[in-house]
């Protein structure tokens, strides 16, 4: 956030540790690596936490969706309150949205966190799909290139 | 300059600094004000807008999209029997790259000043529910709903593709 | 490696002490980016580092080879987001180099301006960064109000804020708008004014000078040996610049002042950065000075058709950060055969961090990284 | 000592080396796999000092991989392409960390995406990629949309390519 746009304003600001943090923003394209990462910073935030997912490579994977690297859909992984669109999204439009956010969990509506108890062999499902590989993923052309390799020798 | 080695004139430079405008913009109370007209620049790329009667649905947009944003809707029918194509903008891939609005052969398609679109999710859907309701409140049809602030808009002669 | 847990795992004992393995970064927030380095410490001390890199790996030359050529420049500014113009003009400086074409000499001034202001905005950050990474946060707040002034002129050019796509092969996208370069001036004029001001917070605070001076120290022969590109190499005391060697866009046209300076550690090169600063708004003035009026872009028919000859071409940029290299194969068809990237942070994040961070204290890694304007994105692409 | 491009090209000629003319800063060399490192460890003695990159293009029709070291003379202002061809099936090439220490994680790097092995290189771990079982990402051979289609349950939306 820059200074021009002041989020500090609403009281809000950068926390050093998830340890300390209520809003976890995710800014965009998420790779496996970070992928990881992310479920374990979520996890270790204190209930409750809240999720805000920036630009459009949350939603359906964005300029990213055919890559091997990035996944397409945050809101599979860990539960998300509220999406923003955009590539990047305007300062205005981050500030508009925790805002909103701000609103939501003073009427209760805001409550993702809870899903992620009740929905947990979902959330997890699909986090040990992508993390948790075990055989190739196009596997039936590897071992044809293999056999092929083989022949030519 | 040591510090704490402070000019006689330093009261003054307050005095002066008291009367200049903030660099800080007190959105949402004001918006930014460096434009010509207020708000974002004249010729931002934020949401399409689409002018429905002019669009004749050839699928330019679709074709030249890098990132397959674009989907061919078939809204009706026409006379002939024709199917009836107009174009839905996925914002879950949309990199806001204009291409689409270069390329449109009617100049039907263009790109409004306006950038703010975000999804609540709702708390009773479960969780793959969820997913599907966010990607598809993601797609929309655009028509002339942003149209009275319309930005980014390349003339005729100014046409970078196509 | 499996992952690794954001704890002090204790993995050795030597000499009685005991070695921990650390994990700074990605969510460590002195880290710049979504990088990481794995610390073995004894105390504060580094013993060994491993850097961790790829947390952003995004695949980009895989989607360039699936894209037609003029639809890559959506993608390629996303490699470098806080200098992202290098991108979009070395990829299309490439396939104009393969098809045989110059561009017009208008065009080639606004892509040089265009390059030179995504300069002042990454050096505004980088320089607010290092201050943050020493705890002085008023620069870095100062900095970036700065950069947004800067911001506002590309969106005023391009549409954009951040990602221009501005460029294309044969020109730029468009012209400049009417009362853009006055504006422009005016922000020059404000910057210019703003850098007593920057010298004040920053440059001669002494908290700077001791935290940097002296950390990791690159030697003339040694910044040349290992890679090091931009202003990196030139505060070791090596007079070498892209934009001199090797002139692309206008630079040919242009009297681009190479400044050297002697000394090679942190405090050097953030002084190197601070005089480059203001070279480069001098730079500027002098293109708008010298622009010539006529068309902003070659009529290339239907950009979408476009057709790149069998051949190849390597096309380098000096970046904020050093040579930003695209080397472009064509096959003669519709996309781009391959496209390799060389980002300029790679000789430094990973390289040097080995070199330098051993026996350095924990509390400098960061400084030592601002110093450096590492880019993970880059590194990683 | 300054060599114009004309020299340069001259020099390796003499040594019996296929040499393009490719632009006013830009040539490329064709040099085989047994010659590389005589070939680079010449052309570092004659003022090519930096190493930009190195990278690998998978010409997968003519069953070989090609490696271009990438070779920048502060001092001669000429850029030399250092290209090797080696066999797709069996990718092996002798390492240059030796003489770049960066090589090495370029080096890593090609390994990672091409499967290409640097032989003498004590260092080939996985770079940017986690647990990847699949064919290295840069092949020619590995379909990035089927493979996020597989993964990640990405849905194309009916563009044409």
């Amino acid at each position: 956030m820059t200074s021009r746009w002041d989020v500090e304003r609403f009281g809000i600001g950068p926390m050093a540790t998830p340890r300390q943090a209520d809003v976890l923003l995710v800014t965009g394209y998420v790779s496996l690596k970070t992928l990881k990462r992310i479920i374990r910073t979520y996890e270790q935030m204190p209930e409750p936490k809240w999720v805000l997912a920036f630009g459009s490579c949350t939603v359906n994977g964005g300029i990213y969706w055919d890559s091997y690297n990035t996944i397409t859909n945050l809101a599979e992984y860990i539960p998300v309150d509220i999406t923003v669109s955009g590539c990047m999204p305007r300062p205005e439009a981050v500030m508009d949205a925790l805002q909103t956010l701000m609103k939501m969990i003073q009427s209760g509506e805001a409550g993702a966190y809870k899903k992620y108890k009740e929905n947990y062999e979902y959330y997890k499902a699909n986090q040990d799909r992508v993390l948790r590989k075990t055989y190739p993923i196009l596997g039936e052309k590897l071992i044809q290139n293999e056999e092929a390799a083989t022949s030519i020798e | 300059m040591a510090l704490g080695d402070k000019s006689v004139y330093s009261p003054l430079t307050t005095l002066k600094n008291l009367f200049k405008r903030p660099m800080t913009i007190k959105y949402p109370k004001e918006i930014l004000r460096v434009f010509p007209k207020e708000g974002v620049s004249p010729n931002y790329r934020g949401l399409h807008t689409n002018d429905l009667e002019k669009c004749v649905g050839c699928a330019a947009c679709q074709r030249i999209c890098p990132f397959d944003a674009i989907e061919m809707k078939i809204i009706g029918q026409n006379e002939q029997g024709r199917a009836i194509k107009k174009p839905v903008v996925d914002y879950g891939r949309c990199s806001f790259c204009a291409f689409c609005v270069d390329v449109c052969p009617t100049n039907s398609l263009k790109m409004s000043r306006h950038y703010i679109y975000k999804i609540k999710t709702v708390k009773s859907l479960s969780a793959k529910d969820e997913v599907e309701f966010v990607k598809d409140k993601f797609r929309i049809m655009p028509d002339e709903k942003l149209g009275d602030d319309i930005g980014y808009n390349t003339g005729k002669a100014k046409k970078v593709l196509g | 490696m499996d992952a690794p847990s954001y704890m002090l795992t204790k993995i050795a004992e030597k000499d009685d002490l005991a070695v921990y393995e650390l994990f700074f970064g990605p969510n460590h927030p002195g880290m710049h980016g979504n990088f990481g380095y794995v610390l073995e410490m004894i105390g504060t001390e580094i013993v060994k580092v491993r850097p961790n890199a790829g947390q952003l790996h995004r695949g980009f030359e895989k989607l360039m080879e699936q894209k037609l050529w003029v639809q890559n420049i959506a993608l390629v500014p996303r490699i470098c987001v806080v200098d992202p113009d290098p991108n979009e003009v070395a990829y299309c400086t490439a396939i104009e180099k393969i098809m045989g074409i110059e561009i017009p000499d208008r065009a080639k001034f606004i892509r040089t301006i265009t390059l030179e202001m995504s300069r002042l905005t990454s050096f505004l950050m980088g320089m607010g960064a290092l201050g943050a990474a020493l705890g002085l946060y008023t620069p870095m707040y100062i900095m970036t109000a700065d950069r947004d002034l800067i911001l506002d002129l590309f969106e005023w050019l391009t549409g954009g804020r951040i990602y221009h796509i501005f460029n294309i092969p044969g020109g730029v996208r468009n012209d400049l708008p009417e009362g853009w370069v006055d504006r422009l001036n005016k922000v020059l004029d404000h910057l210019e004014k703003r850098l007593i001001e920057y010298d004040k917070i920053l440059f001669e605070n002494p908290i700077v000078h001791k935290r940097l001076k002296g950390l990791g120290y690159v030697s003339k022969e040694d910044a040349v040996r290992f890679g090091l590109t931009g202003p990196n190499l030139r505060a070791s005391g090596n007079p070498y610049d892209v934009r001199v060697d090797d002139p692309y866009a206008a630079y040919a046209y242009l009297d681009v002042k190479v400044i050297i300076q002697e000394g090679g550690d942190a405090l050097t090169r953030a002084v190197q950065v601070r005089i480059e600063f203001e070279e480069t708004i001098k730079l500027i003035r002098q293109a708008l000075k010298l622009m010539p009026e006529g068309e902003v872009r070659l009529n290339l028919g239907n950009l979408a058709m476009l057709k790149v000859p069998k051949g190849e071409a390597y096309a380098k940029v000096e970046s904020s950060k050093g040579e930003f290299g695209y080397y472009v194969v064509s096959d003669g068809g519709m996309k781009p055969y391959r496209v390799a990237v060389r980002g300029p942070s790679l000789p430094a994040g990973l390289l040097l961090a080995q070199k330098h961070l051993p026996k350095m204290k924990i509390d400098d890694v960061a400084a030592w990284m601002g110093s450096l304007a590492i880019c993970p994105p880059d590194i990683d692409k | 000592m300054k060599l114009s491009k004309e020299e340069i090209i001259d020099l390796l000629k003499q040594r019996g080396l296929e040499v393009n003319d490719l632009y006013p800063t830009q040539i490329s060399v064709i040099v085989n796999k047994e010659n590389l490192i005589n070939h680079l460890v010449y052309l570092k003695s004659i003022g090519f000092d930096h190493l930009s990159f190195i990278n690998a293009v998978d010409f997968i029709d003519e069953g070989e991989f090609e490696l271009v070291y990438h070779v920048w003379s502060y001092t001669n202002k000429v850029h030399v392409l250092n290209k090797v061809r080696i066999d797709r099936n069996d990718p092996k090439i002798p390492t240059i960390v030796d003489l770049w220490e960066q090589a090495q994680f370029y080096e890593q790097e090609v390994h990672e995406f091409f499967g290409i092995v640097f032989e003498g290189n004590k260092d080939l771990s996985p770079l940017f990629l986690e647990n990847w079982l699949d064919i290295p990402p840069l092949r020619k051979d590995f379909d990035t949309r089927e493979f996020s289609i597989r993964l990640f349950d990405a849905k194309p939306n009916g563009g044409d390519r």
